[in-house]
């Protein structure tokens, strides 16, 4: 561990990561002290001043009810971070369950769940989350069901390839010989060597299952207002380019802000841990 | 001096890694004359493979790789010439047969692809049909049956001796004044690994090349080379006329290194004492005094 | 040749029996003629493919033009108005519903028809606004697949095809992308050389979009629904901003079946809570325009019953929480469930507003985004429909009847317009009263207390009076939305391309 | 039988079971989307027996599998079904929408494949150095955000603030639009050549392409770069530095090669991927395309035309992988040549 | 030392077994109707050129894949290719490789561990002390149960194997070349602690190599593979000293040697074969 940290701090790129992760995990934590206008978060309306580009106190501008941009955003962290690990929280166990068992066992297993995993890859992701929001009330945390379920192919099929390499290495061939159970090799024996791809996807998808389920919000789906979130600020604040810009261009460059350090950090963890697909 | 075609002085090695430097040559010098077949022998992870790369040049250009010493050929100091001179040596002058046969040759291109671009390295301008007639001609010199089928074939689709012997062919080639083998026999069977061996003795006597020939293999050692170093954890043990060093070893781990072989006469499996006293020792140099 | 570039939101339906929204009634009104207009700069209606019209108990007689031919050439007759009424009814899309009480169409002879009610119907002449005249001989030539007689009664044709009388004919029609309309030389009432040679309307513009074009000039007329802050900007650029005035408004709808709104008090409560300066100061978009004025009841202020200008709606705390004290719920009892329609941003800043003000009271909210045919499959159930919904809501005739009835007659629940489920025999009496009876001070009085009953047991926040503002290049001059005393009372019809002045700059 | 047709063949046979499971997944959950698609075709006033005729007509009051078999029936005679928001056969629709989302993305693959490769094959070949360092952090920032912020950015500096750009549609206004041979815009001016439309369509394409196409040339850059990375520490690699061949021709011919392999399945999943989130980047630029299409008909539960739009995108999204696997086949002799089955 | 053949019966037995490979553009015989014997407690060593079989049928041994046609019988009684646990522990196998025959993640205790568990063998809380007394057995302190493959020696990792060959206490021991990517000190010690295991647990050993050294001085009788088929079986001497096969004699006529010894050795073999 210190080890890690230690190879994390010492390359400029994953101490940048680590520190823009560090930042934003810690802003979405401590929303509620960092934040000029923690009321904003919520159905505030202040027509005295609204749609105000950035000024002092306001150093985001100010949103078409008058709410702080700057505070709405760092409420925002903390919703999209709460989204990101429960979605890949469902969606990774369950993808990794479905590649190893593929990916390991072979024949009518494989067919069978990499067909399924196909299907739902093929599906364009939005009409597949849509149909879940269908069965559902929209919610948030049945949002997070619909975003899960357009998720965990991906990491079926990510398994999926490293199992099947996995499984032609010599341990495993000397598990089997030993008589070792099948859910033995594929949970015991080749999934520690899945993790370090695992982990390394994690950090680089939890940017991306942010932006999907803004784009659900989008929709209707997902998060309500006036619960602050990335991705449907900067689709509404699209409407009002080029003249009210902040309400568009702070959103956007928080979301890569986010997505840049948690992509820089699994960069780093890969090297780390050894893996590159 | 001038006589050596490599001289390599006090070269040392050491990789940067996360937990900091790990040395791994601790100045080794050696002398490769020009005909003359010369040994390198020690044990797993000493350094050999290493010393073959940094001689060809290969290593330097790793960044983890911190190289020093100096590297003479044809008394030419390699570490000061410009690399494009550097490279125009590599395949013509100098060539190698690696130690992994699979895996160093390309595994997308068939084997005809990567032979005539060989060819081409030391004859520009050769033509297809030519180099096509040249490969062959070399692959039948290293025993191998259906010459145009291996061709043909890419690398997977060979066993490990075919493609162990498609490099010795490649390496061979442009009859180089240097060869370095690394470990050339680790996949053939014993009659096909005499049969390269002989061809690369041929190979000395014609051309008057030297060879640089890396084995763990005593045996093949014994048969095959003028001179032998003995390596032990990147130091330089002992050196001696292959005759003297054979039967007389003087180094501790030379001693142990022999006696650990087994013998076809029989005679159980070899004592070795786990502790490896003296295997430390200064370096014995059965030529001291011999000028070369 | 001079070229007019519009947007509209929504998809242009060219099938005049199902046309409904703002859209489509552009399509409509230069594609196909109806047989009277909305007389311009005043109340009241002119012929236009009718000459006169009589009335006669339940039976209503309309004289045709005998000059009028369709764009196909066929001359239009008696027996068209006839099979367009038809049509309509056997659809049964779109407006149809206007014609629910007509019993029948019958030829007199070539140039006269007469229409029979079931019931008396006040506005009627009004509603034939909504009665586009189609090519009969044309259609029945295209019929497409279909059971009966009448097979698929032309839809397939006349959803991509025009056959009409109207000033302009369709070139091209792709209902998501754009139509292109060109003038129709043979018009009846001849169309002015400065009026557009070509119109394309085009769909689905985003805002952002639209602002940019308009500002480069390669746009004209910006659709109504730009937000107030992008149309500020235009205007703030040198775009000129043309108006339609408002035959309708902006309802904030209570659910009156669920509780708290089931109590009349609380609906009071919250409708004084309401902060209705706020909400003109969000749709304002220069000093002189707005998207929408003062609301001062359920009439908005220049129709048949409204209250004038100066009764308008103000927001009154006190009396807010006088009402609340008087209902039988406590603040805190319910959490109230606050919709808008996921494709009207412009709803969720009031949703915003709404929580904000009734927070004010202590009542807790929470704001639920809907698409549009999800809100209007959830309205169609009580127990689904949302404690509030936020409706625009017309006089699709510009009578009070076509704005009222479909909103509060007890018979009409279910429908998206009526999310409140409004069921009180005072306001149904009046509604019946206003459109049976045909002296129009009657009529005006039965308007006037249906208002105050209205206002009175308060099933609707009344918003504000809706204004539509768009933004247009100077390469266009729109004198129907520009100067009053050319506008028309109906919504769409100040996008008569034949009236518009096309400014060649080139 | 040569085994790349067998290859083919067999990824043919596998498409289609995906397909017909993609088929019945979504045929199912078009229909268990809340809302009567009868009711909100027929819109708000329509009354319970209209409603009730037009379920009739479209089979909505049988059991599903009926309904399937009616789709199955319908689609074998090359019938998708009308549009109820349209009113026009969806086959028509989708042959109107397919060409620009196809266009758009073809030209952002294109962007994503002759940008992304080539910059990955630099970075490899001057990994550590400066160079490497610049390629790596843009690819870095190019993944890092998606393509409708990329689009609202690109829009913001490029159309807006620096109008080099228009900011929407697929043409300019002022333009005729040549006549529609192949539905690609690009294609069908040149055939007519029609270049002013040429031009002018290319202009347009560009930055919504670009935008939709920075996250996967970002991927593809890092993807070869690693996988560039890890090839040239392969001994062939060594094995060809030895023989003296220049930087260049190593890189281009010896490492390339190899590592393109492992990088053009995930190449391939991205391009795919780029046509669902084609209709962000379309909504943005005002792109007539078939993702926003689609968008639209769930929104209205047009069931016809959700179960083809689908349809179409996943048959898109299965023969681009099929077309990467054979790639894959031709370039990596062991699929082509052999593929290993135990007895 | 060899142990002569008649006071052990046979613990293995192969008859006519054939492997046949269907690849999609030929078929390859890798083993031809090969019969032999191993007896209970000898080291059978399998030599012969590359690709001859060898692995081939240390796999059917295994249980890996079925033999194409023949049978296996252990103790008499056929083997078939689904193992029961009881099966699978009676036959285990060493690797060519030893780095990938050991998991990379988890530690040489976990996976000298996993043979305990699976077969049951020793109470849970004991088998802890039993790994560290496996260790001990293969001549490695019993801390390295905590330590990753990576942090092994190649020699090293090898005995791990090894232990973990052991360590589900099976009666024979297939090795398929499990030294040669050892140099030869490390090797010798291999081979040393192999023949005293042998010696102290009574095991039989199927031993594949290519190094005609180690076979001699290891095994008790030689099985040589030439493309597929057995071409000569007998006591490692007689191959030594009169080898029938004229393949079996190039072999031994090209081993290369260090001694004056060895080198007359092959000369004699050399020279009634006819090689000059
Ligand atoms: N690229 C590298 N980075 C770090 N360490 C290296 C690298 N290449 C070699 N080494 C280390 O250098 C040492 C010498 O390696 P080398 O390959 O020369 O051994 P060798 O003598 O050829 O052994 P063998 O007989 O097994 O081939 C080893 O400890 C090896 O781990
Ligand atoms: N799964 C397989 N599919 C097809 N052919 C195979 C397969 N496994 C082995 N072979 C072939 O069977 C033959 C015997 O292979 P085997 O691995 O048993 O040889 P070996 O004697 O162990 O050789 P080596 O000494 O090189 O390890 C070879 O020709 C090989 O190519
Ligand atoms: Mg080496
Ligand atoms: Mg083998």
């Amino acid at each position: 561990m210190r080890r890690t940290l230690y190879i994390l701090l010492s390359n400029p790129l994953s101490a940048i990561g680590l520190f823009l992760v560090t930042t934003v995990v810690f802003a979405a934590v401590f929303a509620d002290f960092i934040a000029p206008f923690p009321s904003h978060r919520g159905a505030v309306v202040d027509f005295s001043n609204f749609n105000q580009p950035p000024h002092w106190p306001n150093i985001f501008g100010t949103d078409l009810v008058g709410r702080d941009v700057f505070s709405r955003i760092l409420y925002a962290y903390r919703i999209s971070l709460m989204l990101g690990v429960v979605v890949l929280a469902i969606a990774v166990p369950i993808g990794v369950t479905v590649g190893l068992a593929a990916g390991y066992l072979g024949g009518w297993a494989e067919f069978v769940l990499m067909r399924l995993t196909d299907v739902f890859l093929s599906i364009p992701p939005l009409v597949l989350a849509m149909s879940v929001m269908g069965l559902l009330e929209p919610t948030l945390t049945n949002g997070m069901l619909a975003v899960t379920t357009m998720w965990w192919p991906w990491y079926a099929r990510l398994v999926y390839n490293v199992t099947r390499s996995e499984a032609q290495e010599g341990y495993v061939l000397a598990a089997e010989i030993i008589g070792a159970s099948r859910l033995h090799i594929m949970f015991r024996e080749i999934l520690p060597n899945c993790v370090p791809s695992i982990v390394t996807k994690m950090t680089l998808d939890l940017g991306f299952v942010i932006l999907i389920a803004s784009s659900l919000s989008f929709l209707g789906l997902g998060v309500q207002a006036p619960t602050p979130d990335l991705g449907s600020m900067v689709a509404e604040g699209g409407n009002y380019l080029p003249d009210s810009w902040w309400l568009t261009v702070f959103p956007s460059l928080a979301i890569l802000i986010a997505v840049f350090g948690f992509n820089l950090l699994g960069d780093a963890l890969r090297q780390v841990l050894g893996s590159d697909q | 001096m001038s006589d050596a075609l490599l001289d390599i002085r006090d070269l040392r090695l050491a990789f940067k890694g996360y937990s900091g430097l790990t040395e791994v040559l601790h100045g080794i010098s050696l002398k490769v004359g020009a005909g003359e077949k010369v040994a390198l022998v020690g044990e797993s992870g000493s350094g050999k493979s290493v010393t073959a790369r940094i001689i060809l040049g290969l290593l330097q250009e790793l960044r983890s790789a911190k190289v020093s010493g100096s590297v003479f050929f044809d008394g030419q100091d390699l570490e000061k010439q410009p690399l494009k001179v550097r490279q125009g040596l590599r395949g013509t002058s100098m060539s190698m047969i690696f130690q992994d046969p699979t895996s160093s040759l390309n595994p997308v291109y068939p084997i005809d692809v990567q032979f005539i671009e060989v060819l081409r390295r030391g004859s520009t301008g050769i033509a297809e049909a030519d180099a096509r007639l040249r490969a062959v001609s070399l692959l039948t010199d290293v025993s191998i049956p259906e010459p145009e089928r291996v061709l043909a074939s890419y690398p997977f689709q060979l066993s490990g001796g075919m493609n162990q012997r498609v490099m010795i062919a490649m390496a061979l080639a442009n009859e180089p004044s240097l060869l370095i083998a690394d470990e050339p026999g680790t996949a053939l069977d014993v009659t096909v690994q005499a049969q390269t061996l002989h061809l690369m003795r041929d190979l000395v006597e014609r051309r008057g090349t030297s060879v640089l020939f890396i084995s763990h293999n005593l045996g093949v050692v014994r048969e095959f080379a003028d001179r032998v170093y003995v390596i032990y954890k990147g130091r330089l043990v002992e050196h001696g006329e292959t005759y003297e060093l054979f039967h007389n070893p003087r180094h501790p781990y030379t001693k142990a290194l022999m006696a650990a072989v087994p013998r076809i006469t029989g005679g159980g499996i070899p004592e070795i004492d786990e502790a490896m006293d003296g295997f430390h020792d200064a370096m014995i140099d059965h030529e001291a005094g011999v000028s070369r | 040749e001079t070229v007019l570039r519009l947007d509209e939101v929504a998809v242009g339906e060219l099938d005049p029996a199902k046309a409904s929204d703002y859209a489509d009634s552009i399509l409509m009104f230069n594609v196909y003629d109806t047989l009277v207009l909305p007389a311009q700069g005043a109340p009241g209606l002119v012929p236009h493919l009718a000459e006169s019209w009589s009335a006669d108990g339940n039976n209503h007689t309309f004289k045709l033009r005998k000059d009028v031919k369709f764009q196909s050439g066929n001359p239009l007759t008696a027996d068209d108005v006839v099979f367009s009424l038809e049509r309509m009814q056997a659809l049964g899309a779109g407006l149809s519903y206007l014609f629910a009480n007509v019993e029948k169409a019958e030829v007199v002879d070539d140039n006269t028809v007469t229409f029979v009610l079931k019931e008396p119907y006040a506005p009627f002449v009004a509603s034939m606004l909504r009665l586009p005249i189609v090519d009969k001989k044309l259609v029945m030539e295209n019929l497409g697949d279909g059971e009966g007689e009448m097979k698929d009664w032309g839809q397939a044709f006349l959803s991509a095809n025009g056959a009409g009388t109207g000033a302009y004919k369709v070139t091209a029609h792709n209902p998501q992308q754009e139509t292109v309309m060109a003038k129709n030389a043979d018009y009846f009432l001849g169309v002015p050389g400065v009026a557009p040679d070509t119109v394309r309307v085009r769909y689905g513009l985003e805002p952002a979009t639209v602002r940019t074009l308009i500002a480069q000039g390669e746009h004209d007329i910006s659709s109504q629904w730009l937000p107030p802050e992008v149309l500020k900007a235009l205007a703030q650029d040198g775009a000129q901003l043309l108006t339609e005035s408002g035959t309708g408004g902006f309802y904030v709808k209570m659910n009156t079946t669920k509780a708290p709104f089931d109590d009349p008090e609380c609906r009071l409560a919250v409708a004084n809570a309401f902060d209705y300066g706020a909400a003109i100061k969000m749709i304002a978009v220069t000093d002189d325009v707005s998207q929408g004025s003062p609301a001062t009841g359920a009439i908005p202020v220049g129709m048949l019953g409204s209250n004038p200008p100066s009764d308008a709606l103000a927001k009154d705390m006190d009396a807010a929480k006088r009402h609340w004290d008087s209902c039988r719920y406590a603040p805190g009892d319910h959490t109230i469930e606050i919709s808008w329609i996921a494709e009207v941003p412009l709803e969720e800043r009031f949703a915003l507003l709404m929580q904000a003000n009734f927070a004010e009271l202590g009542v807790k909210s929470e704001i639920k985004k809907l698409p549009w045919a999800l809100f209007a499959e959830q309205v169609s159930k009580p127990e689904n429909t949302p404690h509030i919904s936020q409706l625009f809501v017309n006089a699709v005739t510009g009578d009070p009847d076509t704005l009222l009835y479909g909103m509060y007659d007890s018979k009409a629940a279910g429908t998206w317009q009526s999310p409140e489920y409004l069921n009180d025999t005072e306001v149904d009496e009046l509604l019946e009263k206003g459109r049976t009876n045909s002296d129009p001070a009657a009529r005006a009085e039965a308007y006037h207390e249906l208002n105050k009953r209205l206002m009175a047991i308060a099933p609707t926040i009344y918003g504000y009076d809706r204004q539509s503002v768009f933004a247009a290049s100077d390469r266009v001059k729109v004198p129907a939305l520009s100067d009053p005393s050319k506008a028309f009372g109906l919504d769409g019809m100040g996008f008569s391309f034949r009236l518009m002045e096309m400014q060649d700059k080139n | 039988m040569s085994p790349l047709v067998r290859l083919l063949l067999k990824r043919l046979s596998i498409s289609v079971i995906v397909l017909i499971g993609v088929s019945m997944l979504i045929f199912t959950i078009a229909r268990v989307i809340p809302g009567d698609p009868a009711r909100i075709a027929l819109g708000p006033n329509a009354t319970t027996e209209q409603v009730e005729q037009l379920r009739d007509k479209l089979h909505l009051n049988e059991p599903i599998y009926v309904q399937y078999g009616y789709f199955v029936r319908d689609f074998a005679r090359g019938d998708l079904g009308v549009s109820l928001y349209t009113n026009r056969p969806v086959m028509t629709d989708i042959a109107q929408f397919l060409p620009a989302t196809l266009e758009l993305v073809i030209v952002a693959g294109i962007f994503m494949i002759g940008l992304g490769i080539p910059l990955g094959i630099a970075s490899a070949r001057y990994r550590g150095k400066t160079a490497d360092n610049i390629i790596r952090v843009i690819s870095l920032l190019g993944v890092s955000a998606p393509s409708f912020v990329w689009a609202v950015i690109l829009m913001l500096l490029f159309a807006f603030f620096l109008p080099l750009f228009p900011i929407a549609g697929q043409i300019s206004d002022t333009l005729t639009v040549p006549p529609r041979i192949t539905g690609f815009l690009l294609v069908d001016s040149l055939i007519t050549g029609h270049f002013a439309a040429f031009f002018s369509a290319l202009h347009h394409i560009i930055l919504p392409a670009f935008a939709l196409a920075l996250s996967g040339i970002g991927q593809a850059a890092r993807l070869t770069r690693s996988n560039m990375v890890e090839t040239y520490d392969k001994p062939y690699i060594e094995m060809a530095r030895s023989y003296g061949f220049p930087a260049r021709r190593i890189a281009n011919r010896y490492a390339f090669r190899p590592s393109l392999i492992p990088s053009l399945t995930i190449i391939g999943l991205d391009f795919a991927a780029m046509l669902g989130n084609a209709f962000l980047v379309e909504a943005v630029y005002g792109w007539p395309g078939l993702s926003r299409y689609g968008v639209q008909v769930i929104l209205r539960k047009d069931l016809n035309a959700i179960v083809g739009t689908v349809l179409v995108i996943s048959a898109t999204f299965l023969i681009v992988n099929i077309i990467v696997d054979l790639l894959i086949a031709y370039i990596n002799p062991r699929i082509r040549l052999a593929e290993r089955s135990g007895s | 030392m060899s142990l002569t053949t008649s006071t052990h019966d046979t613990v293995l037995e192969a008859k006519g077994v054939s492997k046949v490979f269907m690849t999609s553009t030929h078929e390859v015989k890798a083993l031809d109707s090969v019969s032999l014997t191993v007896m209970r407690g000898e080291c059978l060593a399998i030599v012969g050129e590359s690709g001859s079989g060898k692995t081939t049928f240390a796999n059917m041994l295994l249980g890996i894949y079925p033999p194409s046609a023949g049978e296996l019988l252990l103790d008499g009684a056929p083997l078939p290719t689904r193992r029961t646990l009881p099966l699978r522990r009676a036959i285990q196998l060493v690797q060519q490789n030893p780095l990938s025959s050991l998991n990379p993640r988890r530690t040489v205790g976990a996976s000298l561990r996993l043979a305990l568990d699976v077969h049951d063998i020793g109470d849970r809380p004991g088998r802890a002390g039993r790994v560290g007394a496996l260790l001990e057995e293969v001549g490695l302190p019993s801390e390295f149960a905590q330590r990753y493959p990576s942090a092994l020696s190649g020699g090293q990792r090898q005995r791990v194997a090894i232990a973990r060959a052991l360590a589900c206490g099976p009666e024979i021991l297939v090795l398929d070349e499990p030294t040669s990517a050892l140099d030869v000190l490390v090797q010798a010690r291999v081979l040393k602690l192999l023949d005293e295991l042998r010696r102290q647990r009574t095991l039989t050993y199927v031993f594949i190599t290519h190094d005609l050294g180690v076979v001699r001085n290891i095994a008790d009788r030689v099985a040589v593979f030439e493309r597929g088929k057995l071409v000569e079986q007998a006591e490692t001497e007689e191959i030594f000293e009169r080898p029938q096969n004229a393949y079996t004699r190039s072999l031994i006529g090209a081993i290369p040697v260090i001694t004056d010894e060895e080198l007359d050795l092959r000369r004699k073999v050399m020279e009634e074969n006819g090689v000059g």
